[in-house]
């Protein structure tokens, strides 16, 4: 049983703690959606959730022994001026992939403006009611509120 | 890519994320998600995505925390969870 | 509510841990994603096709460029969505030279290191942009930090101050023109007998060849990108800090 | 000049948003026709480009952004893809677009106010979103223009009043959930595949046989997961009923026949396209049954809550909820009679939500009442808006010649063939109910003041609602519902043209 576990981590655990870790971060965030009360600890809830999920991409994008997608000032040139054929001077092992990097860029401009919308958003139902908490605000609703 | 510096930082990330769901003040609240946005940044800078980092750092630990407590500031700091 | 998030939550979370137990290793070069086509020829192509050695700069403005357009208008949107819901057009909303030049809050030691501090992120923020061909950066950093050095002027000094240098109606022209360029030099490239957000097909317009075409283009809609994000950062900031009134700031 | 088509249909909204944002506050008429000429040269160039893919000998048109070839076998740009399908969601996208921004010229002055130039400029954004969603053949770009069109929306929702406000927070939580899944699905396939265009996608899952891979069910099912959270099926619709009725009339009448179908259009794409009908559609998955079920649920489910409503908008996001059923069973049934049925069926649901939310925005506005006491004596007081209301109703129910009818008939025969008869007797229930729900309607606006349920009193929660009634209904707001009424009568009669034109875009089952 003891050899049974340690196999497991040894197999599961070790050469993919990154995708543990994004896993249990995107639970506490939804986690925190779903129960929280407060709307502005929804939103920090819905930061994390979007966080976990650029965590996963960015590790699909790391290689071992490989160093930032930018090319050096010397590689550039020689490629450049001598006008090689590319395989024998840069080898794809060499960077890391550059693919997830770029899709997650655009997925924190996303997340940005989301927040920065739900924040608004927020500070209107502040505005008409007073409260960012969600049964405060239902209570209030209570009277005329048929659903 | 250094796993040791990878592991203490995704511990610290998820000790950082706990807190800021559950500090009742929402002011440091906020204050606590910089920080992990700020670890989160330092994170990418370790795993090679240096552009994803640079933007991490000006979006999430920069203007995400600004707007969030000029919204605590304009609103209320209270909070019950 | 909480014993229905911690079921969804259980169910997830097995799930996704189970899916982890089939991906490749963390950081395992011969991953299919490593090494994929696709990555492989962005990885080893790039530099000889667009002459630009930053990669991520030429996949996002490039290869991707449709991508990267669309995620301007996202924060375009983010921008008048914010000032659509928000803002409130009452008499409250003088004009910004109405108000004095704001003395309390601030000390004079804060005012007087912003104003010095302001031209030199600015500055950097420039180079930022500029050189995102070479370095890690490009418009979207850029123009964050551009947007941000104006909230640390509305921060230290008021935002009346702020607003003098970007008012409301400033932000949301230049807001429009940043994608109105990259939308309009990706049109550019349909009369030139391109497809759309083809820059090579530029390159009779411009210095250089088709290789150099691409690189100078990447410039121009990343200036664009940062035209957009400086001016809807600095309008959401502003519209979040005044509860839409635009008068005093925190 | 043929083949950039889509570019136009996506740039002229979108230049048209950033003109109509540049007008300002105060030039609302400039801003008007700002809108309508964009969306006019959009709903053109989409009608010209179902004559190109019709011309296309392979029934489907590629667009390379950026010129970009592929590379050894895979796309390394972003890829447009229009067959058949996608060109008449993308028409019936703009051309509703189009005829909603003409009806919402007189309404928004007195619901907008000042902001009227942010409403154009986001609805032209909105529109944008769905079409790009509609033509792109890429997973992420899907993404981005998803999340477009949800920051739209929210935006837009959020515009009404304090309700609306409260219901555009739900939306952004439960949207930013379903978005989110969609991206860690699309992420799982990344990882297993390499690449990101779908059809490339689907050639590495079939030429490496990745199907029996547990990250690839799991990443249907959260695809599946985010879709159904963003079109409201069934358990997932939390966020619809609130954000659609407490929206500006102007906004709900677009977003509730659009937003919805155009998910389902994502949920066809990422069955038949992005995994393919033989994974999706293989014996060895429980899934089949299991969703045919959740939708009779759905369709059962959303009739009896339509049913209990006494506030006509409400009442109609809930017929929205069950119709989602409709199209999400139809996809499952495994038989080109259901595919095509949940297809049609996008076009009919989509022409008559339209007509029934125009003719029921209008009745509100005219009697200042949003219950269905509204409705007494309408018949003799405002006859051409009865009838606009009674052709969207008796489709809904499902009587020839109006296209409710034919999308049943395609349905039904689809469960028939697949002997799902369960699914059958939900669909002859739903169109019961909606008998029973109109018919009451009826009778209170031929009779006139009827007592009835909807008489008792509740507190009205509208706060910041205009009072705004109208003495006469304007030509701007008949001539659209005429134009819907048309569209519900045109889709019915030539649902054969439509279907067939459907069946060729299908890929083999």
């Amino acid at each position: 049983m003891e050899l049974l576990a340690a196999g497991f981590i040894e197999d599961n655990i070790v050469p993919k703690f990154n995708y543990w870790i994004y896993v249990i971060l995107m639970m506490i965030g939804l986690y925190a959606m779903i129960t929280k009360n407060n709307l502005i600890k929804k939103l920090i809830g819905m930061a994390v959730f979007q966080t976990a999920i650029i965590l996963f991409y960015v590790s699909i994008g790391v290689k071992e022994e490989s160093g930032i997608p930018i090319l050096g000032h010397g590689q550039h040139h020689e490629i450049v001026e001598e006008g090689k054929p590319s395989g024998e001077v840069i080898t794809k092992d060499e960077f890391a992939n550059p693919l997830p990097h770029v899709l997650m860029l655009t997925a924190i401009v996303v997340g940005v403006s989301t927040l920065g919308l739900a924040l608004a958003i927020s500070q209107r139902i502040h505005g008409s009611f007073g409260t960012l908490e969600e049964d405060e605000i239902l209570d209030q609703l209570r009277p005329g509120g048929h659903d | 890519m250094i796993w040791q510096f990878d592991i203490i930082i995704l511990i610290l990330m998820v000790v950082a994320a706990i807190i800021s769901l559950r500090v009742k003040d929402l002011l440091g609240a906020t204050m606590v998600f910089g920080i992990y946005s700020f670890l989160i940044c330092l994170l990418w800078a370790e795993m090679g995505a240096v552009d994803v980092a640079f933007t991490e750092a000006a979006v999430g630990a920069g203007v995400s925390t600004v707007i969030m407590t000029a919204t605590v500031f304009s609103t209320t700091r209270r909070s019950r969870d | 509510m909480k014993f229905f998030g911690f079921i969804a939550v259980v169910v997830v979370g097995t799930l996704l841990l189970v899916a982890t137990g089939d991906f490749p290793g963390w950081g395992n070069p011969h991953s299919p994603a490593s090494e994929g086509q696709v990555s492989g020829f962005y990885i080893e192509q790039t530099v000889n096709v667009t002459k630009v050695p930053n990669m991520v700069t030429a996949v996002l403005a490039d290869f991707r460029g449709y991508d990267t357009m669309f995620e301007t208008v996202v924060i375009f949107i983010a921008g008048i969505g914010i000032i659509a819901v928000l803002r409130t057009f009452g008499d409250t909303a003088g004009k910004a030279s109405d108000y004095p030049e704001p003395d309390e809050g601030s000390d004079i030691i804060v005012r007087s290191t912003c104003h010095l501090m302001v031209p030199l992120i600015q500055l950097f923020a420039l180079y930022v942009v500029a050189h995102g061909h070479h370095s890690p950066g490009g418009g979207f950093q850029g123009g964050v930090m551009l947007g941000a050095s104006y909230i640390l002027l509305a921060l230290a000094c008021g935002l009346p101050v702020a607003k003098r240098r970007m008012g409301e109606r400033k932000a949301i022209v230049l807001a429009a023109t940043g994608i109105i360029i990259y939308a309009g030099w990706g049109v550019a490239c349909l009369f030139f007998g391109g497809n759309f957000l083809d820059y090579a097909s530029l390159d009779p317009v411009l210095p250089g060849d088709k290789e150099m075409a691409r690189s100078h283009s990447m410039l121009v809609v990343e200036i664009g990108v940062a035209f957009t994000v400086t001016a809807i950062m600095f309008a959401i900031y502003s519209n979040l800090a005044t509860r839409g009134r635009l008068e005093k700031g925190l | 000049m043929t083949e950039h088509y889509p570019v136009v249909i996506l740039m002229a909204p979108l230049f048209g948003a950033l003109l109509a944002t540049l007008l300002g506050r105060g030039r609302q008429v400039a801003c008007w026709w700002t809108a309508l000429i964009a969306l006019g040269i959009s709903a053109l160039f989409a009608v010209g480009n179902i004559c190109a893919v019709l011309a296309s000998g392979e029934g489907e048109l590629r667009y390379r952004m950026g010129g970009w070839h592929e590379s050894s076998g895979y796309e390394v740009g972003i890829e447009l893809r229009v067959d058949m399908l996608a060109a008449l969601v993308v028409a019936a996208v703009t051309l509703v677009g189009f005829v909603n921004t003409i009806f919402a010229k007189t309404r928004v002055t007195g619901e907008m106010r000042e902001k009227v130039s942010f409403y154009y400029a986001l609805n032209q954004l909105l529109i944008v979103g769905l079409c790009g969603i509609v033509m792109t053949n890429d997973a992420f770009n899907l993404y981005v223009l998803i999340e477009i069109t949800s920051l739209t929306s929210y935006a837009l929702i959020a515009m009404g009043n304090r309700r609306a406000a409260l219901s555009s927070f739900n939306y952004i939580i439960m949207g930013t959930i379903g978005a989110s899944f969609y991206l860690l699905g699309v992420g799982y396939l990344y990882i297993k595949t390499g690449t990101l265009n779908i059809d490339d996608i689907r050639g590495v899952l079939q030429s490496g046989n990745l199907w029996g891979h547990a990250s690839i069910t799991i990443a249907f099912i959260l695809i599946m997961l985010g879709v159904w959270i963003k079109m409201a099926l069934f358990p997932l619709h939390g966020w619809l009923p609130n954000a659609y009725c407490y929206a500006p009339s102007a906004v709900s009448s677009f977003m509730a026949p659009l937003m919805t179908k155009v998910m389902v259009y994502v949920m066809l794409r990422v069955m038949l396209w992005l995994f393919g009908s033989e994974y999706v559609y293989s014996s060895g998955h429980v899934w089949g049954e299991l969703i045919i079920w959740m939708s009779i649920i759905a369709i059962v489910a959303g009739s009896f809550l339509a049913l209990a409503r006494t506030d006509i908008k409400k009442m109609l996001t809930y017929l929205i909820v069950a119709e989602v059923g409709y199209m999400v069973g139809g996809a499952w049934l495994v038989n080109g009679a259901g595919l095509a049925g949940s297809m049609y069926h996008i076009f009919s649901d989509a022409a008559m939500t339209f007509c029934l939310f125009l003719a029921a925005s209008i009745v509100i506005l005219r009697t200042g009442d949003h219950r269905l006491t509204a409705f007494n004596g309408l018949f003799r007081r405002m006859p051409l808006t009865m009838i606009g209301f009674t052709v969207g109703a008796l489709s809904m129910i499902g009587l020839p010649p109006t296209c409710g009818f034919f999308s049943k008939w395609y349905l039904i025969s689809g469960g028939i063939e697949a002997g799902h008869w369960a699914y059958v007797a939900a669909l002859l229930f739903s169109s019961l109910v909606n008998a029973v729900i109109f018919f009451r309607i009826f009778e209170r606006a031929y009779f006139g003041n009827l007592k009835g349920v909807a008489d008792e009193q509740f507190p009205d929660d509208r706060d910041s609602a205009p009072p705004l009634t109208l003495e006469r209904v304007p030509c701007s707001m008949l001539i659209p519902l005429f134009l819907a009424v048309m569209a519900v009568l045109l889709v019915g009669i030539y649902n054969n043209t439509l279907v067939s034109w459907l069946k060729a875009a299908m890929p083999p089952l």
